[in-house]
């Protein structure tokens, strides 16, 4: 609904109309890459370097990097590291739920020594520069056999997906008032069951929310599979179409670039409510 | 307690110990992570790589190598340049999207749906398709901006801003949507009594809002500060830190180092400094936070 | 049914002391009101007995048995939140049934939780709201849910937590009617705490004065009215609030206001600064009883309360707030005679402005032995 | 500041006058349908005086107010201040004060640049020595340099009215000005107002959903209900004189016992047959045999032979009591306001009566006064 007017104040003034153009402005030029992208990922090998915007369109690439086709033609195999990608990044979540959730309900709800410095430490790794880690980790994954394993990735994208799990579960748990447990505490239910039977059912929505955007955050990463796999994921996998080297496939890049983009920006649309709030870290409620 | 019998208690000391015991686990993973992370430390001290299996300490070698070697001085310099450049301009751009998209004009209201688009793209496919759009040859920037096939993006002298460039175009809607957040959730009475009070746009942008939305800014600054100190893989999709050393950041600096040269203790101490630094303005930007905050609710005399 | 007692309880929140070593009894059906201004530590003390706040000192005991490190869902008492902590994701008939199926108040049939519900929500008058969630309801119907919730329970204790806070004035003034009918019937043990001196009074057994964390004065409503221990809780009741003014004691003399009330003074009042407390509604305007103490003014602002006017008066160098029948027609600017009984006049110790000081007596009769009053 | 002498002369008041004002509130897809949440409203409020717009919640009156601060459109109709047509003047030209429900503070401004703001926005050069001067004899120089979240709510609520009072506007527009107090803060604020407002002498709107404020604020008051203003009058004639049964059971507390009855003619007398008993009137209008509903104030009624009932409980309440009477042959309670320390208790068999000028009878379809 359009904003009430006060008396005195007009619908179209000069300003709101530069305005508009400064908005249409910002999007010409956020959307074009990814039209460009698109419109990429249409044309056959041989315009993908001759022809800007008039070509036969063919939906050919796309069922080119899905298929083994794709695999003989340029050794990259797609079609298995978007399978690792969803194995890796959803045991991540999976973990980062199990391990996070009892915590973020302590340090929402309690108030107990370290609480403040442990939550600190927490949101310093999402700060802390990841190689500082990941180095160590490459020697001791070699070393102890996790080099280019699921368990591996899993264990390094908690310095992923944990901090974003618990801190806002953590806002969440923090939000919701403590009267509601304490009310099934004198109804005569256990810690624990008015836990499962009040909190748990009322912080859904931020289960939901941050599994789904750590799992983004997660898909997205580029460097920990880069560093500690041979297979890969699919981040590092578009990037080999472009063939360090040898021949690059620029519509075979961007065709695999809308099928790594896609999950991402589906899951940010299907959770757009909360994803200020896990994007600040809770720091910015939606 | 029906029959009046004693119903079982609970110590103190029990009670206490419960949030501990939920937190056990995390703080397992945390352990995990940290115990790393003092390796990392350990390896600066040491004189480790590939090629030397069986280290040796070398004390404050490293840091002595460092601070004389123009190559990190100037992965320093890169990293710092590029940081306040992009914050700086996601910053200004990203307020300037979320006050427009505030007036709620129809044209914003279908833009405001696909904001988030960019920063959903994995910052690697962004880059990816950056890199094509660069390209000199077949690139359709060169084509649509007629810059014929000698201009290059990607050149020493620009692409560092190239690179910039590309990191606004991924994270300025993340600005952009903290402070349309921010500026959302402000009361709206104040405005209502600015209006009586007959203030100009201006004046209540100056004494109002941009105090009232300060904190949301810099929670957004914060983020993308630190994020900006430890880029890496956009430059290492665009450039791989090149030409030359141009846009050799220092997380950059530190892959080629300990990654594709196997040299362990260099890269861990790139990574130390970069983490002191980081830490350091982390601290500094929470505090000037928690005092905006405290300002904004207008609880600070 | 039970008995409480309660010892030395003590709650710090950081530096903030929110009760200090708090000493009650509260006997079997009794209705016991706990009364005082937002952030005296009413709220902590009902938690303390409920088991929900960790205490630093004190035990709590029901029936004998000590509970202080029971846990409270072994406790048997039931809670009323002032927030209501209504559950969201459940009916009103969910909210309701809940105490009754977790098994530690009892067992009871599908039949016999549906009797119940219907029972007490047509007490509450929010029958028809079975189906609906927490947030489909209004503040006042929530309210009346959470209430609902306690009351369908069998518990030793039961505490209310500002059960009516949220109601507009002609409801409260209604469910208060209905829990006292309650609390006749029942004969069940129950802290009420609040801060509308008007539920204390109808509702107490006996009224706990409550202020920063102890407490001023315990006493029956009669008491309280009547010989409050001191200023702060001759504030506490009465609306408008009991019109406190300095005097002197000198020559035999009480005077205040420019010498526009002066009375001799009671045996056993020494001399010095002395305050005066004389109820707004004692103070009658226009009606000379022999024997009564006249106070001459000028009504300065007249301001009708329903049936009755609000006066206030201008005396002396100060001001008198008076509540009459509206059937005086005082007009603004009127010249009034007021009149008071002198046993009405209560005496407090001289102080400070927004300091509270014990009452000594009536104008009438200095206490023998006048009681400490704990700062 | 009730002992503050104001010595400053009188600003000049305005008055201020509704003619037909309509709001309609779109709601509806393409500005279809919509709310109606103020009906062609007319209300005249002259220079200086102190009206109030009581009402339960939604019943238009902060739409209305909002209308005459112009934070709102005027769907229809018009509204004059000092005789000037105002619908189309943006709020900053209609030389109204506005104090807001929430105090709507500036919350990064101190107190002192709070009060200066309306006067810095609009350039005025002594706009500090104004804000001075106010706090002066408003007493509170000790607070200007705090910044809102530091107050308490009453102090807010002095600020909000020094805000509101800076320009010296010839209107001021108060919503709830008591609404976040308790209770002795609200005594106190009320009367602080009252002078105030008497000194300055300022036409004032008071919005309140609270009878009790508005009875001892008013110089008139304007009871309104679904958009219409239901009776307009002085506080007397609103509570002994109500227009409607509306206005009779918003106004008084407790609220006025409704009972159902018919009405008998003996002769001069008018009497009212209730079951439980027989009440006489000297509403000499009243038709025989006619349904009616019966109106008694708990103010009114007394413990005497008349009406028979059964005692549900008594309270006593120190200044007075209240007995609740469940009246024998109906499901009807009835309130009866006593002397303190009456001997009652549930289960006792009372009665009650009125004299007869006490009794309100209204009309049971529409509620329209009997008289």
């Amino acid at each position: 609904m359009a904003k009430e007017l006060m008396p005195g104040q007009k619908r179209v003034t000069t300003g709101g109309i530069l305005g508009d153009l400064a908005l249409v402005g910002w999007f010409a030029f956020s959307l074009f890459p990814v039209l460009w992208m698109f419109l990429l990922a249409l044309k056959t090998p041989a315009e993908q370097t001759t022809t800007f915007f008039q070509f036969s369109p063919t939906l050919d690439n796309f069922i080119t990097v899905l298929t083994d086709r794709g695999r003989t033609l340029t050794g990259v195999d797609f079609k298995s590291a978007i399978l690792l990608s969803v194995l890796n990044c959803a045991g991540a979540v999976l973990v980062s739920l199990v391990i996070g959730i009892p915590a973020a309900y302590a340090a929402g709800r309690f108030k107990f020594k370290g609480s403040d410095s442990l939550m600190f430490n927490i949101l310093s790794f999402r700060f802390a520069p990841e190689l500082m880690v990941i180095i160590p980790v490459f020697v001791i994954f070699n070393r102890i056999g996790l080099f280019d394993t699921p368990v591996g990735m899993i264990w390094v994208l908690q310095l992923v997906t944990m901090p974003l799990v618990v801190w806002i579960l953590r806002s969440y748990f923090q939000d919701m008032p403590e009267e509601l447990e304490q009310a099934a505490l004198l109804d005569g239910y256990t810690r624990k069951r008015a836990f499962l039977m009040v909190a748990l059912p009322l912080v859904r929505p931020g289960i939901a929310a941050s599994a789904l955007l750590s799992f983004i955050f997660a898909w997205n990463n580029y460097m920990f599979p880069l560093i500690l796999t041979n297979a890969g994921s699919i981040t590092v996998t578009i990037t080999k179409f472009l063939g360090g080297g040898g021949q690059a496939y620029y519509n075979l890049t961007a065709a695999a670039g809308v099928l790594g983009a896609l999950p991402p920006f589906i899951l940010a649309l299907t959770i757009q409510r909360y994803l200020v709030q896990g994007l600040s870290f809770g720091a910015v409620k939606g | 307690m029906v029959g009046g019998h004693q119903p079982p208690t609970v110590s103190r000391a029990r009670r206490q110990f419960r949030p501990y015991l939920l937190s056990i686990p995390a703080t397992v993973v945390l352990i995990g992570i940290l115990y790393p992370f003092a390796l990392g430390v350990y390896y600066t001290f040491l004189n480790y790589s590939a090629t030397n299996p069986a280290p040796k300490f070398v004390g404050l070698q490293n840091y002595i190598y460092v601070f004389t070697d123009a190559a990190f001085w100037n992965s320093a310099r890169v990293t710092v340049t590029f940081a306040i450049a992009a914050t700086l301009l996601e910053t200004v751009l990203g307020i300037g999207i979320a006050l427009l998209l505030n007036r709620s004009s129809l044209i914003g209201k279908i833009f405001e749906k696909v904001l988030i688009l960019p920063l959903m793209i994995a910052p690697v496919i962004a880059a990816v398709m950056w890199k094509l759009m660069f390209n000199p040859q077949f690139g359709v920037l060169n084509y649509m901006f007629g810059l014929g096939s000698t201009f290059d993006f990607l050149n020493a002298d620009r692409a560092l801003w190239s690179v910039v460039l590309v990191d606004a175009w991924i994270y300025t809607p993340f600005v952009a949507i903290l402070v349309l957040a921010g500026v959302r959730s402000l009361p709206k009475e104040p405005f209502e009594a600015s209006a009586v009070d007959g203030a100009n746009w201006f004046y209540v942008f100056r004494r109002l809002m941009l105090p009232m939305m300060w904190p949301y800014i810099l929670v957004a600054v914060i983020f993308r500060f630190m994020d900006c100190l430890k880029i890496f893989d956009i430059i290492y999709v665009l450039t791989s830190g090149g030409p030359g050393d141009a846009t050799k950041s220092m997380q950059v600096g530190a892959y080629i180092q300990s990654v594709l040269n196997f040299n362990y203790s260099m890269g861990s101490t790139y990574m130390f400094l970069l983490w002191i630094i980081i830490y350091v303005v982390a601290n500094q930007l929470v505090k000037l936070l928690n005092k905006a905050q405290a300002r904004a609710a207008g609880s600070e005399g | 049914m039970g008995t409480l007692s309660v010892r030395g309880i003590t709650k710090k929140y950081g530096s903030l002391t929110a009760i200090d070593h708090l000493d009650f009894d509260v006997h079997d059906g009794e209705f016991f009101v706990i009364l005082g201004p937002s952030g005296a530590g009413k709220t902590t003390t009902l938690k303390s007995v409920a088991g929900l706040v960790d205490m630093e000192e004190g035990s709590v005991a029901v029936n004998g048995i000590d509970l202080t490190m029971v846990e409270p869902y072994h406790r048997n008492i039931a809670m009323a939140f002032e927030s209501y902590a209504l559950y969201p994701n459940k009916t009103v008939r969910q909210n309701l049934a809940s105490p009754l199926k977790s098994g530690r108040t009892g067992h009871y049939s599908a039949d016999e939780i549906e009797q119940r519900i219907l029972t007490v929500t047509k007490t509450l008058g929010i029958d028809q709201l079975l189906d609906r969630f927490p947030r489909e309801v209004s503040n006042g119907q929530r309210q009346r849910t959470a209430l609902g919730r306690v009351l369908i329970r069998p518990a030793d204790i039961y505490l209310l937590d500002e059960p009516l806070s949220h109601l507009d004035a002609k409801l409260r003034a209604t469910m208060r009617a209905e829990l006292k009918a309650i609390a006749q019937n029942s004969n069940t043990t129950t802290i009420y705490v609040t801060h509308d001196y008007q539920e204390a009074l109808a509702l107490a057994d006996r009224i706990a004065v409550l202020r920063h964390g102890k407490f001023v004065q315990i006493g029956t409503p009669v008491e309280i009215w009547r010989e409050p221990i001191d200023s702060f809780v001759a504030k506490s009741l009465g609306q408008p609030e009991i019109n406190l003014i300095d005097a002197v004691v000198a020559n035999g003399r009480i005077t205040a206001l420019a010498g526009a009330i002066d009375i001799p003074k009671p045996d056993g009042l020494s001399e010095g600064k002395v305050r005066l407390g004389l109820r707004p509604s004692e103070l009658v305007p226009g009606v000379q009883v022999p024997g009564h103490v006249q106070i001459k003014g000028t009504v300065r602002i007249s301001e009708r309360l329903g049936r009755d006017i609000e006066l206030e008066v201008s005396v002396g160098d100060g001001h008198l707030i008076v509540v009459t029948d509206s059937s005086k027609a005082v007009a603004e600017r009127d010249d009034v005679v007021l009149s008071i009984d002198v046993p009405q006049i209560h005496v407090f110790a001289g102080g400070d402005p927004g300091q509270d000081t014990a009452r000594l007596g009536s104008a009438q009769q200095i206490s023998p032995v006048t009681k400490e009053v704990e700062q | 500041m009730s002992n503050t002498v104001l010595t400053e002369r009188k600003e000049a008041a305005l008055p201020l006058s509704l003619s037909k004002v309509q709001k309609i509130y779109r709601t509806g897809p393409r500005k279809k349908g919509g709310v109606e949440a103020v009906k062609s409203m007319d209300l005249d409020i002259r220079p200086g005086e102190l009206i109030t717009l009581l009402g339960p919640s939604g019943c238009g009156k902060t739409t209305t107010l909002r209308m005459i601060a112009g934070l709102e459109t005027i769907t229809s109709g018009e509204i004059l201040i000092g005789g000037v047509r105002v619908n189309d003047l943006p709020p900053a030209k209609r030389n109204v004060g506005v104090g807001f429900e929430s105090y709507a503070l500036y919350p990064p401004l101190s107190v002192r640049e709070n009060l200066a703001y309306g006067l810095k926005a609009r350039k005025v050069n002594d706009a500090m020595q104004q804000v001075d001067e106010l706090a002066r004899r408003l007493d509170m120089t000790d607070m200007l340099e705090e910044r809102p979240a530091a107050l308490s709510s009453g102090q807010k609520q002095r600020v909000s009215l020094a805000r509101a009072l800076i320009r010296k506007p010839p209107v001021l527009l108060l919503d709830e000005p008591l609404g976040h107090l308790d209770a002795a803060q609200r005594q106190r604020v009320r009367r602080e107002l009252k002078l105030l407002q008497r000194e300055f002498g300022y036409t004032t709107i008071v919005v309140t959903h609270d009878q009790s404020e508005a009875m001892t604020l008013s110089d008139r008051m304007a009871v309104m209900d679904a958009g219409i203003i239901q009776q307009f009058g002085t506080p007397d004639e609103i509570f002994d004189d109500p227009a409607n049964l509306f206005v009779a059971d918003f106004v008084g507390e407790p609220a006025i016992n409704l009972l159902d009855g018919t009405v008998v003619r003996d002769g001069d007398k008018v009497l009212v047959n209730v079951a439980g008993g027989v009440l006489e009137t000297s509403v000499i209008s009243a038709k025989d045999g006619q349904k009616v509903t019966v109106g008694v104030r708990p103010q009114d009624a007394f413990l005497a032979p008349g009406v028979k009932g059964t005692v549900f409980v008594y309270e006593d309440l120190m200044e007075y009591g209240l007995v609740r009477l469940d009246v024998h042959g109906t499901d009807k309670r009835v309130v009866v306001q006593t002397v303190a320390g009456a001997k009652l208790r549930s289960g006792d068999i009372s009665e009650f009566n009125v004299s007869s000028h006490r009794v309100y009878l209204f009309d049971p379809e529409d509620g329209a006064r009997i008289r």
